[in-house]
């Protein structure tokens, strides 16, 4: 773990509410070893309203250029003030924080499920799987087409189904209810996004038997271990979601009960 | 070379600056960012007698320039802490000081006996003053009467440095300063947190599971340097300012008003090299202002 | 149309937003701003018997989501006020209610008579809780005892609607507030000003003249949230909440905690407008929500 | 008064302290008349530590561009974040506020003497005078050449002496050593800057039997009259420096007691 000064290479609005924005160290430092599922803390400037930095996962880690992508949905101040930031702009990180996902040691179906922003680890999450030789397939949901974001880059690295409420993008409904997951066996399911969506997931997940991590999003303070305040309900007591988590195996959780 | 070192009761600090309990973990997490040794001490997590699990998620809401927690004292109690945590952190370069809570006065005096015999365990801080759980806690820290009687409980147990940790949500916070002084308290520290609350307006529901919680940061900055200067006047042992400190000023500014030495609290989840920065700011200012000891500083807001 | 019309007392308020006294003058600082007859009523300056020539300068000092001010009541007396300022301020189309302060139980009971006179001064609200004078003032609100003496001997004397305003600077403000239920309050406001104080590091000296002051704004919010859900739950008169609103949702957050209504207060110095956008802004929610009256969110923070 | 949105015209950087900003309403809405003396509220946006707005005097009024000059000296958050409004950027402002200078009502000696950014209002006071036709002298005074603010537009309408405390622009010393004060005899005196220096040239007026007004920069907390924390204790005891000043006569004040 780190504090360091991070330079806005890059700041793309993909739409109303969403942008990607790649950051790389300030002083040109070499980018530590990272695993998907990861998360960084972001310290928010000049918002009279924002006192805590703000967690957002690492959503890709370009090696070569030395850039960490973090793909953000505006919500509320502290998401607007960072989206706001300019290229070349500064950006104070502490990273990098949280375990990750586990990462296939054999072949099998992998399934990574992101609903809405909650897409952004998939994306890191599947690079490295393909690295490992694996070939995840990735079930993205989201409201309407334009909400289903890096499609392009996902297509890189896994076969890609989609969901839309709307209809607009792949099959109408939510993810859980694609047809994928009916017509297939998966051995290992992923996901990340709204709680509901992850509870359903875990889910259709425990119910036909399959290994399932989630990441939770619960509401961080200090996102290296030190407040307690994120702690997530297991099986095993109260657990920190920022140190023992983001991600969960959904047998640690209670979500089920 | 301007002097840093003060002292607490028996303890010898090497710089007035140290970290919060509840806000430093054990020092483990501040470990990569900082190099510990350089504290003059650091309080660490609430210990309870038996383990506790603390308060259900939600346990945080951000306030203006603040917030609010209701961790409720999770912990796995001190016979863990003895047996796994001391013998990882006691040989930090720098004074490890339990923050001991409870329940019952019987709770404080067996937790407080338990730590009494570590070696390296110079102090303990009893906390009288935890918003966060539903019985003791706070309750002791807003009665005079039981402030003292458990000050004067665990006295008789502990023969090293007792600091106690005063509540602000009291009328008169000099009043139960001077009670814990009677009792033998060493030191003092002050402020715990305030009690507060937060409601989501669109779900119409407390942002917190337990309703209230506990308010730290700078919002609180004003009301904690206030209740130091009282209560430099109302006692003659030392006090451990503390409350929404952020910088070397903010420190100064609670050694102005009275207190020896200062823990830094909620700052450190947003700098986590905070607590080293106002060790440098403070002596910077000392170098710069021509002031021999930090010592010269305690108290010494100038008026008319 | 949702239903914005509150009571409190005998007063009907046309909404359940107002302007905390000594942040509005006398309205007629607002004139050039908004349109006064808008709002639910306005809580003009502290008034006392004899003129006041306040504390010295500097009175003032910011802190963080917050300031600090030491005031001390400055105003021109009772009688003045009836003489040149009523004539003046008792024909706008709103409530203008008299923020009554004093030294002694006399002062409170003399000036209230005064006031009591007025056509169209339909309610006081009894300042037992500022923090900016030497005698009296807040004293009075920090006792059970003397805030029920106080409270008692002014309602022999004042028939229309009475508001006590209550300190927060108290281990238990049910207590008092269940005193001047007792003692036959209408309604009771909270809160008033924290006690505080802040000091320039580089000179050493208070920012105050008066060492100590009030501290009021967005960083008390969440203290002064907690306050009104507890007396709520302690009384049956209504409350009128305040502390750092600055926006519909920090009116809402009030309401919920219990305030039928609720005062703007220093955010009028950052928007005079403030008061007005909050009125909308309770509107829409209601309309948005589809709750008949705003009445029906007092209190109604929902647990579990 | 009126609380109204202002788009940045421009923003110059005199110096490593001081701005120039020129500010129009931003839909366009003609200015009100304004005096030399008064001031606006400035609301800082952006700013974790700055609650309250900053009170900031009318440097000038371009009625033809239908622009006020705000003239900025950064000293600490407030006037940093004002000062760093980019062009085209929006400053939302309460104005005019307070009482001004008494203008002139006849043909006489007038000397205008402003130190630091205390230069400010005698620009546009100057330029009133002008316009009355009265040619104002100037006694401006700074650490060093760069810090007399403004020369050429001051020349512009009268004439300029100066002081610096390094010599390096008119004569050496304070503005109270300048010889135009030993060698002329004025009628009146209009001041503002440092304390000290207003302190100055009020005992010097007084001295000289001469009528003099300061411009005081009281802490502010609201500015127009509504919080009663700006006041200074006058002969008729303690009077609110945001509505019955900023300008006082200095016979009203208790500086030379
Ligand atoms: C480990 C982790 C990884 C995350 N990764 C991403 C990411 O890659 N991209 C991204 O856009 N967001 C991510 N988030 C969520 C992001 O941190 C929040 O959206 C952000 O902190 C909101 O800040 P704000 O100031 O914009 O909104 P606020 O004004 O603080 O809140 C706006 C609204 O969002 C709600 N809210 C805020 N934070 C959370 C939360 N953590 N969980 C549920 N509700 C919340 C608030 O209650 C409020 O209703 C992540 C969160 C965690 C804990
Ligand atoms: C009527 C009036 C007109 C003014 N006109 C101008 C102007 O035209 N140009 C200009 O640059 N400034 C002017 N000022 C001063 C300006 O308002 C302050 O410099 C500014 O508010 C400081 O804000 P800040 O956040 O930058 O500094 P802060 O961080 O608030 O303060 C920095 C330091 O300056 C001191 N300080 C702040 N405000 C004042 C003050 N009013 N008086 C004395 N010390 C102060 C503080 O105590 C602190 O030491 C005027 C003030 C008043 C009252
Ligand atoms: C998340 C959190 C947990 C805390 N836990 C404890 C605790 O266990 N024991 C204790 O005495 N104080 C605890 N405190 C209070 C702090 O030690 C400190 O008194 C308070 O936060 C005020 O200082 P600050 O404003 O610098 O944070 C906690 C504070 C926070 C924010
Ligand atoms: C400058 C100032 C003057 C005040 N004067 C009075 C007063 O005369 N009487 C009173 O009861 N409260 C007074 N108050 C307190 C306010 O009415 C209010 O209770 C307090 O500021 C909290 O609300 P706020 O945070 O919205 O400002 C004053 C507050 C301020 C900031
Ligand atoms: S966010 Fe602080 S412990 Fe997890
Ligand atoms: S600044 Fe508020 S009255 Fe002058």
């Amino acid at each position: 773990m780190q504090v360091l000064d991070f330079t806005v290479r890059s700041n793309e609005t993909l739409n109303d509410q969403n942008h990607l924005i790649k950051v790389a160290p300030a002083g040109n430092e070499v980018l530590p070893e990272m695993q998907p599922g990861q998360f960084v803390q972001i310290l928010v400037d000049n918002s009279p309203h924002v006192f805590l930095r703000r967690p957002i996962s690492i959503n890709f880690v370009d090696k070569e250029k030395n850039e960490i992508w973090l793909l953000i949905q505006k919500v509320g101040e502290g998401t607007e003030k960072i989206c706001a930031i300019p290229e070349g702009g500064t950006m104070n990180l502490i990273y990098p924080l949280g375990n990750s996902f586990t990462l296939p040691e054999r072949k099998g179906k992998y399934l990574l499920v992101g609903g809405g922003v909650g897409t952004a680890p998939m994306l890191f999450l599947g690079k490295e799987m393909k690295e490992r030789g694996i070939d995840p397939e990735f079930l993205l949901g989201g409201r309407s087409s334009k909400d289903i974001l890096q499609r392009s880059d996902f297509e890189r690295y896994g076969t890609l189904h989609c969901t839309t409420e709307d209809g607009s993008l792949g099959e109408k409904g939510y993810v859980t209810h694609h047809s994928v997951l009916k017509e297939k066996k998966y051995d290992y399911i992923y996901t990340c996004g709204p709680k509901p969506m992850m509870v359903a997931v875990a889910k259709y997940a425990h119910d036909h038997g399959i290994e399932c991590e989630a990441s939770l999003e619960n509401l961080m303070a200090c996102g290296f271990g030190a407040c307690l305040c994120c702690v997530e309900k297991t099986v095993r007591g109260n657990i920190c979601a920022c140190t023992e988590g983001p991600v969960f195996n959904i047998n640690q959780l209670t979500w089920l009960d | 070379m301007a002097g840093l070192e003060v002292h607490i009761g028996d303890l010898k600090l090497k710089n007035p600056v140290m970290t919060a309990s509840g806000t430093f973990g054990y020092g483990t997490e501040y470990a990569d960012f900082i190099d510990l040794g350089r504290l003059g001490g650091i309080f660490v997590k609430g210990t309870t007698l038996a383990p506790r699990q603390g308060n259900d998620y939600p346990r945080m809401a951000e306030t203006p320039s603040g917030m609010l927690n209701a961790v409720g004292l999770q912990n796995k109690g001190v016979d863990y802490f003895v047996e796994h945590l001391y013998p990882v952190i006691k040989d930090y370069d720098t004074h490890m000081i339990v923050n001991v809570s409870g329940s019952t006065v019987e709770d404080y005096v067996a937790c407080a006996e338990k730590l009494a015999d570590l070696d390296k365990m110079p102090a303990i801080e009893l906390n009288i003053s935890c918003p966060n759980v539903k019985e003791g806690g706070m309750a002791f820290g807003t009665s005079c009467q039981s402030a003292a009687q458990v000050t004067r409980e665990v006295r008789k147990v502990f023969p090293k440095t007792l600091i106690v940790k005063l509540s602000p949500n009291v009328t008169d916070v000099t009043e139960i300063a001077r009670g814990v002084e009677d009792e033998g308290a060493d030191a003092v520290s002050l402020v715990n947190t305030f009690l507060g609350m937060a409601i989501d307006v669109e779900s119409r529901r407390p942002k917190l599971s337990t309703i209230t919680g506990g308010l730290s940061g700078p919002c609180i900055k004003p009301i904690a340097i206030r209740m130091v200067w009282e209560v430099f006047h109302a006692v003659k042992i030392p006090i451990i300012g503390m409350g929404g400190i952020c910088n070397w000023q903010d420190a100064i500014e609670f050694i102005l008003a009275g207190a020896t030495a200062v823990q830094i609290g909620t700052y450190n989840f947003i700098d986590p090299a905070a607590s080293v920065k106002i060790i440098d700011g403070i002596h910077d200012y000392l170098e710069r202002h021509q002031i021999a000891s930090v010592n010269d500083l305690v108290g010494k807001m100038i008026v008319q």
